[in-house]
């Protein structure tokens, strides 16, 4: 058979979907301690892989394509490369790159054994996500993206309760229940669409689809399930005790890459299935979302008293930043999605952003490590013990925030530009507010990381260095990723971040931040506030502390299972009166 | 009215009972068998779209129906997991809710 | 008449899958699911898919339903806990109602389809007689979504990877669920004694029929499976050590030369999975033999589930079998 | 002579079918689990064979019909270890309370 396969380099396409998973099966064949050098030998060459598809990319300077076969669809399957894809792959690449180098100490076999549980289990498990997610950014017919989309909830659900205990256990459960109920929504669509188009390829798809009640039905149940997989409040439902209870190694896993996993077929569901489909309304109403979830989360995340369940819910709040570009890209002269600025936006927010977690978490649990708890009120002395966690952690804080030219301000720079050219005015104040929020526990974390410590401190365990390092690269990498202005985005974005209208924007959040942080914390953040302004900003403080525990009962309550799965429904139900009747801008 | 629309509005209804069921059974086990229902659901709807599509002296569309048999293992998978979660789950606290704050005495 | 009956088939799906929903009792559910998937069964045959039917009846009813029925057996008293937890009216009313609401619109949508239907049939048809397959599904499975299939089997691997890392740490490396005392003269250990050569020659009839007929490996190993937790279950044989060498091999036989074969098309025919001509059908069944092994071991280790007991000697330092 | 094939299927068929009414209708009204498995296995066996009996005639080729008759060999042997199982454990629960 004489075949066309696509574009030239497409092969690396279908390579970088199978090293992972060949690399399990190995894995699996070999055992012991194997597993863990077939995984960490894998590391290097699938990084090399993304590299590859990036060069070939921006030689070629389109989207690559690869026909498994050389059947083209819709008999056959394609797998693609856009810009979306091979920013992600290279990303992913990068995180698993750096969560091998953490967890080498942490999911070591002991020496005693030949093989272990744990170690079999976390590495074979996470070159089973990065296949999976490999798999969701190159895939281009929806029923691979659903075995996709399953292999990594499969992948996941085991990571969250490695552990063992009960408590992670019941996560893990909820976690698994809600993202079935997802995927089967989600596959609900997908039949729906095959029913009215007889295809199930992205791109025949786009071409195909009218907005009609099929489409509209499609769009609403796809992404009400695909909601509750990213777990975008309230859908939240599995995700704090889930990421919070898990080993650090694998709540980077699950916190940086799983989530993306499924907001990323958000994004091509919105931008590439069905960009006409979708209305304003329902672009704000996800974005809406993305706002509570940045104010709840942001709040309950100042609440808590253990490290790793403040890290926890600050993915909360981040996934809610993840959503803003939706409003953003919308083009209301055209009624549809469109890539542009904001997309693209929304693309480097999501890669600095699984840079920058993957970093906390690392951060967080070398910290458990070494101290044996994670209180934060007890975290004094720990900047001299551990300075370069914690210079990890606040790099990957100010990624996050994107103040200074990291990443995130590369993204949040052109979403605002975004917002100001289409005057939706509001999403201006939700991305300087949602800086401000992240600034605040960074400056809660440092302000008590820094404080000098009476006593020595007692250290139980001394941390990898490697693990350390591992840390701090993905966080400098979270801050380096404002390079990419140099290459493929436009170079006026890049003003002096020392230029005074820049500084006073980076105080002001970070003011922000810190007044946040004094307000809300549950334990007041100076030993001893001062008696002079008790008076006015005690009864502030009141209110803040009020504003907390009604976001915290807010939070337990959309967390409970009927609420949550309610709220799934009503979510669909709502997704869809939007896309039917929200043409008016 | 012919077989393929008479199955594909009962795949309907049972995507809302299982529905139903994944909403308002407290048992993880119960949730599983709705979640089953439900998949089923889909499934069936799927199955009536495939026949819908019988041509080229087919009976039905073999695309679909490919696809149906990769859907039911991948449920099947699931549920293997679910199970598996749900029985050490029982096995080291004795409970099997989902609730928030575990119930007293843990 | 036959419109007749569909109707009471579809009317009786949808009563017994209410009473399953609503049932009181976990036992009760369970039992009225496993008769609802032997009644899905039907429904695939009258909706023209016998390959459906049959993969249905084996793993959605008969390997579900297996599961789901030792799954109860193990709830200890966790119905009661549950049942307090039950939601209230309020909340009952509101879930049925959106249920009902998410099923209305998609009834409308059904409605709604396109006449004629959009199909793939004639591409298929087209395209088979490249695949040298007579069985248009083995056609699409094997090579038009060759792709599909081997994610499946990779779905099915990692899902026996999800349910072993659930093992207590101690009992790594050990065998999955209680051993079962052997009773010579039950008629459990006779049951396993007659009905393995049966079931061995029927699984093998299934998968060689696959090609050109209905049937295949997935059935095929269902039944095989089927046999071999049998056996274990009459105390015949007992269920094998996790980190046995022949038995990771035979797990992942089936996903890796399935990859072989895919890059084999690479280098004959230029891409990944693909065939060269004239060389389709015995690669299909070279993938179809290697995927056996892997189906009949992960689907019967997903059915004993975690390694719970060390059969006497500890994991530690002792290589394995 | 095909005419009097069916009628005899028919006939057969309607009486098997009688039967199994008569076993689920024992099922449900026999008050504890081993008259149940007595009305289950005695009627539904007859029902079975009855069945299968009025649909040999309707097989094209000596194979269906033997595949036809191994069906019903195999019922036959399940339904057989099935019931005495569940007497079985019905009996250990007995025992036990």
């Amino acid at each position: 058979m004489a075949l066309s396969t696509g574009t030239h380099a497409g092969a690396l396409l279908a390579a970088a979907v199978l090293l992972p998973f060949v690399g399990m099966l190995l894995g699996v064949l070999l055992g012991g301690r194997q597993v863990q050098r077939v995984a960490l030998a894998c590391m290097p060459l699938g990084l090399a892989l993304a590299l590859g598809i990036t060069v070939a990319w921006l030689r070629e300077g389109q989207t690559l394509v690869y026909l498994l076969g050389g059947w083209a669809p819709p008999l056959g399957i394609a797998l693609r490369a856009d810009g979306l894809a091979v920013a992600m792959l290279l990303a992913v690449a990068a995180v698993v790159c750096g969560i091998g180098m953490y967890a080498r100490a942490d999911f070591a076999t002991p020496p005693d054994v030949r093989e272990s549980r744990a170690a079999f289990s976390y590495w074979l498990l996470l070159m089973a996500v990065w296949g999976a997610l490999n798999l969701v950014f190159v895939s281009g017919d929806l029923f691979t993206l659903y075995v996709a989309l399953e292999l990594l909830t499969f992948a996941g659900v085991p990571l969250v309760c490695l552990a063992g205990s009960g408590e992670t256990l019941r996560a893990a459960l909820r976690y698994m229940l809600f993202a079935l109920c997802g995927s089967v929504l989600y596959l609900l669509g997908a039949v729906l669409l095959y029913g009215g188009y007889g295809t199930l390829d992205i791109p025949l798809l786009a071409g195909a689809v009218q907005p009609g009640a099929i489409a509209r039905t499609a769009l609403a149940l796809m992404t009400a399930g695909l909601l509750a997989k990213t777990a975008l409040f309230p859908l939240h439902i599995w995700l704090p005790p889930a990421h919070g209870g898990a080993p650090a190694a694998a709540s980077a896993v699950l916190s940086a890459l799983v989530i993306k996993g499924s907001w990323f077929l958000v994004l091509r569901l919105w931008l590439d299935v069905m960009p006409g489909v979708v209305t304003w309304a329902s672009a704000q109403l996800l974005a809406g979302l993305g706002a509570t979830a940045i104010v709840v989360g942001s709040v309950v995340a100042l609440r808590q008293e253990r490290l790793k369940l403040l890290v926890a819910y600050s993915t909360v709040a981040q996934i809610g930043y993840l959503f803003l570009m939706f409003p953003l890209a919308f083009d209301a002269t055209g009624n549809v999605l469109v890539h542009g600025a904001a997309s693209t936006g929304g693309l480097l927010q999501a890669v600095s952003h699984a840079t920058a977690k993957a970093a906390m978490f690392m951060a967080a649990g070398l910290v458990y490590a070494a101290l044996g708890h994670d209180r934060i009120a007890d975290l004094a002395g720990i900047a001299r013990a551990l300075p370069v966690t914690v210079l990890a952690f606040v790099l990957a804080g100010i990624a996050l925030m994107g103040v200074v030219p990291s990443g995130a301000y590369l993204a949040k720079k052109l979403l605002l530009d975004a917002a100001d050219g289409s005057g939706q005015w509001w999403w201006t104040i939700v991305l300087q507010g949602g800086a401000a929020f992240t600034a605040a526990y960074v400056v809660l974390v440092l302000g008590s990381a820094l404080r000098r410590r009476s006593a020595a401190l007692m250290q139980v365990k001394r941390v990898s260095r490697l693990a350390e390092f591992a840390a701090l690269l993905l966080a400098v990498g979270s801050l380096a990723l404002a390079l990419a202005a140099l290459g493929p985005l436009p170079g006026h974005l890049v003003s002096n971040p020392l230029a005074p209208k820049e500084l006073a924007m980076t105080l002001l959040v970070l003011v922000g931040g810190a007044l946040l942080a004094l307000g809300l914390s549950r334990a007041p953040l100076l030993a001893a506030p001062r008696p002079a302004a008790a008076a006015p900003a005690g009864r502030l403080r009141q209110a803040a502390l009020a504003l907390g525990i009604a976001c915290e009962q807010a939070d337990r309550l959309v967390r409970r299972w009927s609420f949550a799965s309610i709220g799934l429904l009503t979510l669909a139900a709502l997704f869809g009166a939007l896309l039917l009747v929200g043409r008016a801008t | 009215m012919n077989v393929e629309t008479l199955f594909a509005l009962c795949a309907c209804a049972l995507v809302g009972i299982g529905l139903y069921g994944l909403i308002v059974q407290p048992h993880p086990l119960r949730k599983l068998v709705a979640f089953n229902i439900m998949g089923s659901g889909v499934f069936v709807l799927f199955g009536a779209l495939a026949k819908r599509g019988a041509a080229a002296g087919m009976a039905a569309d073999p695309v679909p129906q490919a696809l149906l048999i990769t859907a039911i293992v991948v449920a099947f998978a699931a549920t293997a997991v679910t199970v598996a979660v749900l029985l050490r789950l029982i096995e080291s606290t004795a409970t099997a809710s989902l609730a928030n704050e575990p119930p007293s005495g843990e | 008449m036959t419109t007749l009956l569909s109707l009471v088939v579809a009317l009786l799906l949808l009563w017994l899958a209410l009473w399953t929903v609503v049932a009181r009792d976990a036992f009760v559910a369970v039992a009225g699911f496993v008769v609802y998937g032997l009644l899905l069964s039907l429904v695939w045959v009258r909706l023209a898919g016998i390959d459906v039917a049959l993969t249905e009846a084996a793993i959605g009813g008969g390997l579900t339903g297996a599961l789901l029925l030792g799954a109860v057996g193990r709830l200890r008293g966790t119905e009661a806990a549950a049942a307090a937890e039950r939601s209230g009216a309020g909340t009952r009313a509101f879930a049925a109602l959106l249920s009902l609401g998410v099923t209305m619109v998609l009834a409308l949508c059904v409605l709604a389809l396109p006449e004629p239907a959009p199909t793939l049939a004639p591409q298929a048809a087209d395209n088979l007689p490249a695949t040298g397959v007579g069985n248009p599904i083995t056609g699409v499975l094997l090579a038009f979504r060759a792709l599909d299939t081997l994610l499946e089997a990779i779905v099915l691997v990692i899902a026996l990877l999800a349910v072993w890392s659930l093992a207590p740490d101690r009992f790594w490396g050990g065998r999955p669920g209680p051993r079962y005392a052997a009773d010579p003269d039950g008629v459990l250990s006779y049951l396993a004694r007659v009905l393995p050569p049966i079931g061995i020659v029927v699984g093998l009839y299934l998968f060689w029929a696959g090609a050109d007929h209905p049937g295949g490996k997935f059935q095929s190993a269902t039944i095989l499976a089927a046999m071999w937790l049998l056996v274990q279950m009459a105390g015949l044989g007992d269920a094998p050590r996790i980190d046995g060498r022949w038995l990771r091999t035979g797990i992942v036989v089936g996903p890796l030369a399935f990859v072989a074969v895919g890059l084999l098309g690479a280098w004959q025919a230029g891409a990944f999975l693909g065939f060269a001509d004239g060389w389709a059908k015995p690669m299909i069944v070279v993938i179809e033999l290697a995927l056996l092994p892997t189906l009949v071991l992960v689907l019967a280790l997903l059915l004993n589930g975690a390694p719970a007991r060390n059969s006497g000697k500890m994991p530690a330092g002792d290589g394995g079998r | 002579m095909s005419v009097v094939l069916d009628v005899f299927s028919i006939v057969a068929i309607v009486a098997g079918l009688v039967f199994f009414l008569a076993g689920t209708v024992g099922l449900l009204r026999f008050p504890d689990a081993y008259t149940r498995l007595h009305a289950l296995t005695k009627a539904d066996n007859l029902g079975v064979a009855l069945l299968v009996t009025g649909l040999l005639p309707q097989m094209d080729g000596l194979l269906a019909a033997l595949k036809l008759l191994l069906v019903w060999l195999l019922l036959m042997l399940s339904s057989a270890a099935v019931s005495q199982l569940i007497a079985h454990s019905a009996r250990r629960r007995e025992c036990g309370e």
